[in-house]
């Protein structure tokens, strides 16, 4: 849990591509060099979806991938400024804060990385697998859906999948999955990086405890401004020291063993 | 084009400041605006004690607004003074403090201790907060109280003190005539409104304390008729606040009445909001052939009566 | 699936109405509704004397609201009965007869008459009009006021009186105490907010009476909150108005504590949303379990104490 | 001012094509036959332009010409509304209520129609100009502009130009440019219709009563709902029965004898 001040920009960036990769899970392409190049897995950005009153204020989204100068992200509809984003065409332009936020925590003397994700918790991913890569890290990738036909992966590696309804892979959820993988292994060769909604990470945080597995996780919550000036974004704190901490400036990674969730 | 005004001799370098509880206490941002071109800073709201605030969630949004449930989370004045006043101090902007607090006494004590120190150019007293030895009533929908406290700060700084106060009330030009009479150097119209929402699913509040304050463009228009309403009574300046989101949102507020805006909610869309709002009010002052932003204030021309108590909705 | 409810026995064969000033007289729109499918109709308010309205401008769209300064522009109550009453009464609706007044006994005399009518299934009671005797004071601002004219109403007609409150004021839980104390059978919460906009270039205020009503999605959050704050002290049935727009927004009325909810912009942009609002209500029922829309009324799990006064804003 | 009820329709329809015909004005071609087929000039219809609450309301055009099931609507970007009608393309959808309001009242023994429009007063021209021509009527068109490049003689016939800044026609209004055409000639066999702004129709009224020359105005106004429920479009009658008509429902046309225009 860092309190580091990343510089934070904000700039008209140009939509590159826009697509639909697997069933209601879209991909955005933006040009966007000074995040770029100055982001890391983990971290955000905070865009305006349009330029009227409705949706008010700017939408999250990780950094899912970076590639030279563009910035990728993957979402899906969920309400309003998620349907505007959907409908962005080539030649559009968005006005972007970014990066946001505390990059993962990938220290450590781990040998393999263990990705898991739940739903659009994998979007921080692909980003992460080729920093990851770089490190010489092994890595094994647990993907949860509800569905065989929302399994995307896309720039990662090693994926073993779970869905709700058994289309693809394990019948059961992310974390069952990671369960099965984990035992026997021993725990000190291993880190996980967990992202998804928050019940899954709540899950995923026990389980890392109880086999002693370090493991960093990326929270999701309802946020207004992003960058540390509303105090909207609280997550109860393990250590007594606050009650609080912010997601948006003090995460949205945080060590497991430093936030209790509820 | 002249943008200065004054409260009580201190001088402001525009008519547009940033929103306590919407700008943090100044350096969050600092990479993103210059801060320096803001007529003012108002920090969060300050109570003696740190306070956590509310457990999540603390924002819904709404249609062209959102509510928000922060319960004053703040780091205390004590760590103000160690962590923020230094950074402050070398801003060339004025820096109000907003005082939040659960007694007069504590409202007093922060004020006091504030009084101490360099670098505050005046105070702003956040009142829609709960009196607990009246059980939670909050201070700012009493009008007895309102002046209360108005009448035991004032005699404690010759600083401007600016009363913040709540629309949720009747008649809100009630309490602005009660603070101008107990000393208050200035009003700050509005807070937020109380408001809900409901996720039907869980049937459960979407708020943690169920309701929370109404901020942003959708309530503009209410702002307005309050600023309007209140300045139809009292002498002192008036400081608009409430959905602006442009330089013509402003103009707005100072035409009905304001001296100065605040932004708030936009800052969280944008933090450089200000700054572009008070570009844009030189910029129309000057398309208005003005030699002063000023010449705005109270300029709306009307010729029937106020209307407020009057008109059949 | 049950629908339907009632009030002082008075069926309504669904819990979504269209809101008074917003529908016309019922008939404007038949091409493009089919009306009996809504639990009920609250007429335009109706005065002793036809209103010509106030001047234009009478409407400004502001985000995600409008302000109205109709001036209750209305046929009056006799041609209402000759020309209206008598295709309203071919409905299958409940037909409720919204009643404005600027005195205690215009009230009673606009009453008094349609109580010789048939046709009427009961009265809506609108105070948030100008007494002409308290030099244009809204009686619905005052508690008292409020309280009069319940209690002078109560005793002329055995049908259901609804009295729709005014949220303009601090604590309107006070007022709803009131009229169920007087006598009424059920409330309207809310009518619209006071608002404004103002023309930047030609300074002046947009509508031709400075202040107007807000109504629209903007101030939902507001009426939530203030059916909510009714909710904790009357157990008569509570109507819930504000911003509806979608069967999600009625449920949240019904679940804060509403018996039924009534549609009012909305039906400028889509007249036929009280039927798609009515429609959805049994979907979403049916989707949660349940054999009655009404297990939602009153539904919502809070384990935290009703905090408008109480909170940290 | 006739209070006739024409059975208004509320439709789901395509949009066919969407040009800017000239200098910041566009021409929406909506695919809305049972529209098509019932309206007359003078009336309007009703668009939601989004699905959200900004805006909140419908917006009001005037039918500018209809072709088949097609109808044409002329409009230049003021808000939001027309923002979003501008950015419409092929295939996209839009939710109309119309044919809404009192048409043009054609009747008279007039020979020549003269069409005074200013800016987009111009909007239901083209419709006027087949009727009347079908009607056998000779037409004489006066378009005001601030500028030439503004001006559109689309569908429309014998028209002359006026411009505030001299760039193309007469440098004046249009009010002036009728005026020049009418001195000397015979008012009688002439009828007027003018749509504009306020201040332009109410000159043009005064020209009309002082020529004596039959005068039909289409109105411009904020509108809430377009169909009579809402009075929030009055305009002041001339007679003493009523203080006000509704712009919506009791026109957008009137006789320019029946209104009083401030
Ligand atoms: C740091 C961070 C990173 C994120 N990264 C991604 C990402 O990479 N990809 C992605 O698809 N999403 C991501 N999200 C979530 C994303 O921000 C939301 O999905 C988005 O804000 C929804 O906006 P909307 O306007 O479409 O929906 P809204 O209209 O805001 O929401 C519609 C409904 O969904 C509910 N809702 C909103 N957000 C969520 C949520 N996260 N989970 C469940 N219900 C919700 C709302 O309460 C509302 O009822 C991230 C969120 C955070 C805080
Ligand atoms: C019966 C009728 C027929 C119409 N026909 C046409 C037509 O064929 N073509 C066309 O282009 N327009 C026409 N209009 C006007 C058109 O409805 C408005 O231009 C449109 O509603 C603007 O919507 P908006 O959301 O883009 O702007 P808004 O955001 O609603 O308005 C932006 C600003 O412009 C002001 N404004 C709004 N309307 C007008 C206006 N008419 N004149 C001056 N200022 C205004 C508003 O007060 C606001 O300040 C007609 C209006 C009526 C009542
Ligand atoms: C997240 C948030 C936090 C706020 N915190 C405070 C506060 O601490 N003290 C205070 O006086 N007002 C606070 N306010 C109120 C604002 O200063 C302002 O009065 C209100 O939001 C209306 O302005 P707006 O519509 O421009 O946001 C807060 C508002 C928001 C949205
Ligand atoms: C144009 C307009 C006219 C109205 N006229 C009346 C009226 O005559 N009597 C009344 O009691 N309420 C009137 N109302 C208030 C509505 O009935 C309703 O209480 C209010 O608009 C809030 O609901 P909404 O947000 O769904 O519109 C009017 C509202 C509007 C917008
Ligand atoms: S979202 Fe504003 S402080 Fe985190
Ligand atoms: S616009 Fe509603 S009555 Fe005319």
């Amino acid at each position: 849990m860092s309190n580091q001040h990343a510089p934070i920009i904000q700039t008209i960036v140009k939509v590159v591509d826009r697509r639909e990769i697997v069933d209601g899970i879209f991909n955005l392409i933006l040009q966007a060099p000074e995040i770029a190049y100055r982001s890391a897995p983990g971290q955000f950005i905070n865009i305006r979806c349009g330029e009227g009153c409705v949706p008010l204020l700017r939408r999250p989204f990780s950094i899912s991938r970076v590639d030279g100068e563009l910035i990728e992200l993957m979402f899906n509809v969920i309400g309003h400024g998620t349907r505007m984003l959907s409908s962005k065409r080539t030649e559009d332009t968005l006005d972007v804060l970014g990066p946001l936020g505390v990059p993962f925590g990938i220290a450590g003397d781990y040998e393999t990385a263990l990705l898991v994700g739940g739903g659009l918790g994998i979007a921080p991913f692909p980003f992460l697998t080729d920093f990851l890569l770089k490190q010489k890290k092994e890595i094994v990738t647990f993907v949860g859906a509800r569905t065989g036909r929302q399994i995307s992966e896309r720039h990662m590696t090693n994926v073993h999948v779970a869905t709700d309804d058994g289309t693809r892979g394990l019948r059961g959820t992310v974390v069952d999955l990671l369960k099965k993988y984990l035992s026997g292994k021993p725990s000190k060769r291993h880190k996980i990086f967990g992202c998804g909604p928050t019940q899954m990470l709540k899950a995923l945080s026990e389980l890392a405890s109880a086999s002693s597995v370090d493991c960093e996780l990326s929270l999701e919550g309802d946020m207004a401004c992003g960058m540390g000036i509303c105090q909207g974004c609280p997550v109860e704190r393990a250590d007594g020291k606050k009650k609080y901490a912010l997601v948006c400036t003090e995460g949205p990674t945080f060590n497991s063993n430093d936030i209790i969730l509820r | 084009m002249i943008e200065s005004f004054s409260i009580r001799g201190v001088e402001f370098r525009n008519r547009v400041l940033v929103a306590s509880g919407t700008f943090g206490y100044g350096d969050e941002v600092k990479d993103l605006v210059d801060v320096n071109e803001l007529g003012g800073i108002c920090t969060k709201s300050l109570s003696w004690k740190p306070r956590d605030g509310n457990p999540p969630r603390r924002i819904v949004e709404t249609p062209s607004g959102m509510l928000n449930s922060i319960g004053l989370a703040n780091i205390g004045v004590h760590a103000f003074i160690e962590e923020k006043l230094p950074y402050l101090r070398t801003l060339n902007t004025a820096i109000i403090a907003n005082i939040a607090a659960s007694s007069i006494q504590e409202y007093c004590d922060v004020l006091n201790l504030l009084e101490q120190q360099e670098g505050i150019a005046g105070y702003e007293i956040n009142i829609s907060c709960p009196n607990v030895k009246e059980g939670g009533l909050n201070f700012g929908t009493n009008c007895d109280m309102t002046r209360q406290i108005t009448a035991r700060l004032r005699p404690l700084t010759q600083k401007p003190l600016i009363m913040k106060l709540t629309p949720n009330v009747t008649h809100i030009s009630e309490f602005a005539r009660a603070v101008e009479e107990a000393g208050a150097d200035a009003v700050s119209v509005i807070n937020t409104l109380i408001g809900m929402a409901v996720d039907i699913r869980a049937r459960k509040p979407k708020l943690s304390t169920v309701t929370g304050g109404l901020s942003g463009p959708a309530i503009k228009p209410i702002a307005l008729a309050k600023v309007y309403e209140v300045a139809q009574v009292v002498k002192i300046p008036i400081i608009g606040i409430g959905g602006i989101m442009t330089a013509e949102d402003a103009v707005e507020f100072l035409l009905v009445g304001a001296s100065a805006v605040q932004i708030g909610t936009a800052n969280f869309i944008d933090p450089a909001t200000g700054v572009k709002v008070a570009d844009g009010l030189r910029a129309f002052a000057e398309t208005q052939g003005l030699s002063d932003v000023g010449q705005l204030v109270r300029a709306m021309e009307s010729n029937i009566q106020f209307s407020v108590i009057q008109s059949w909705l």
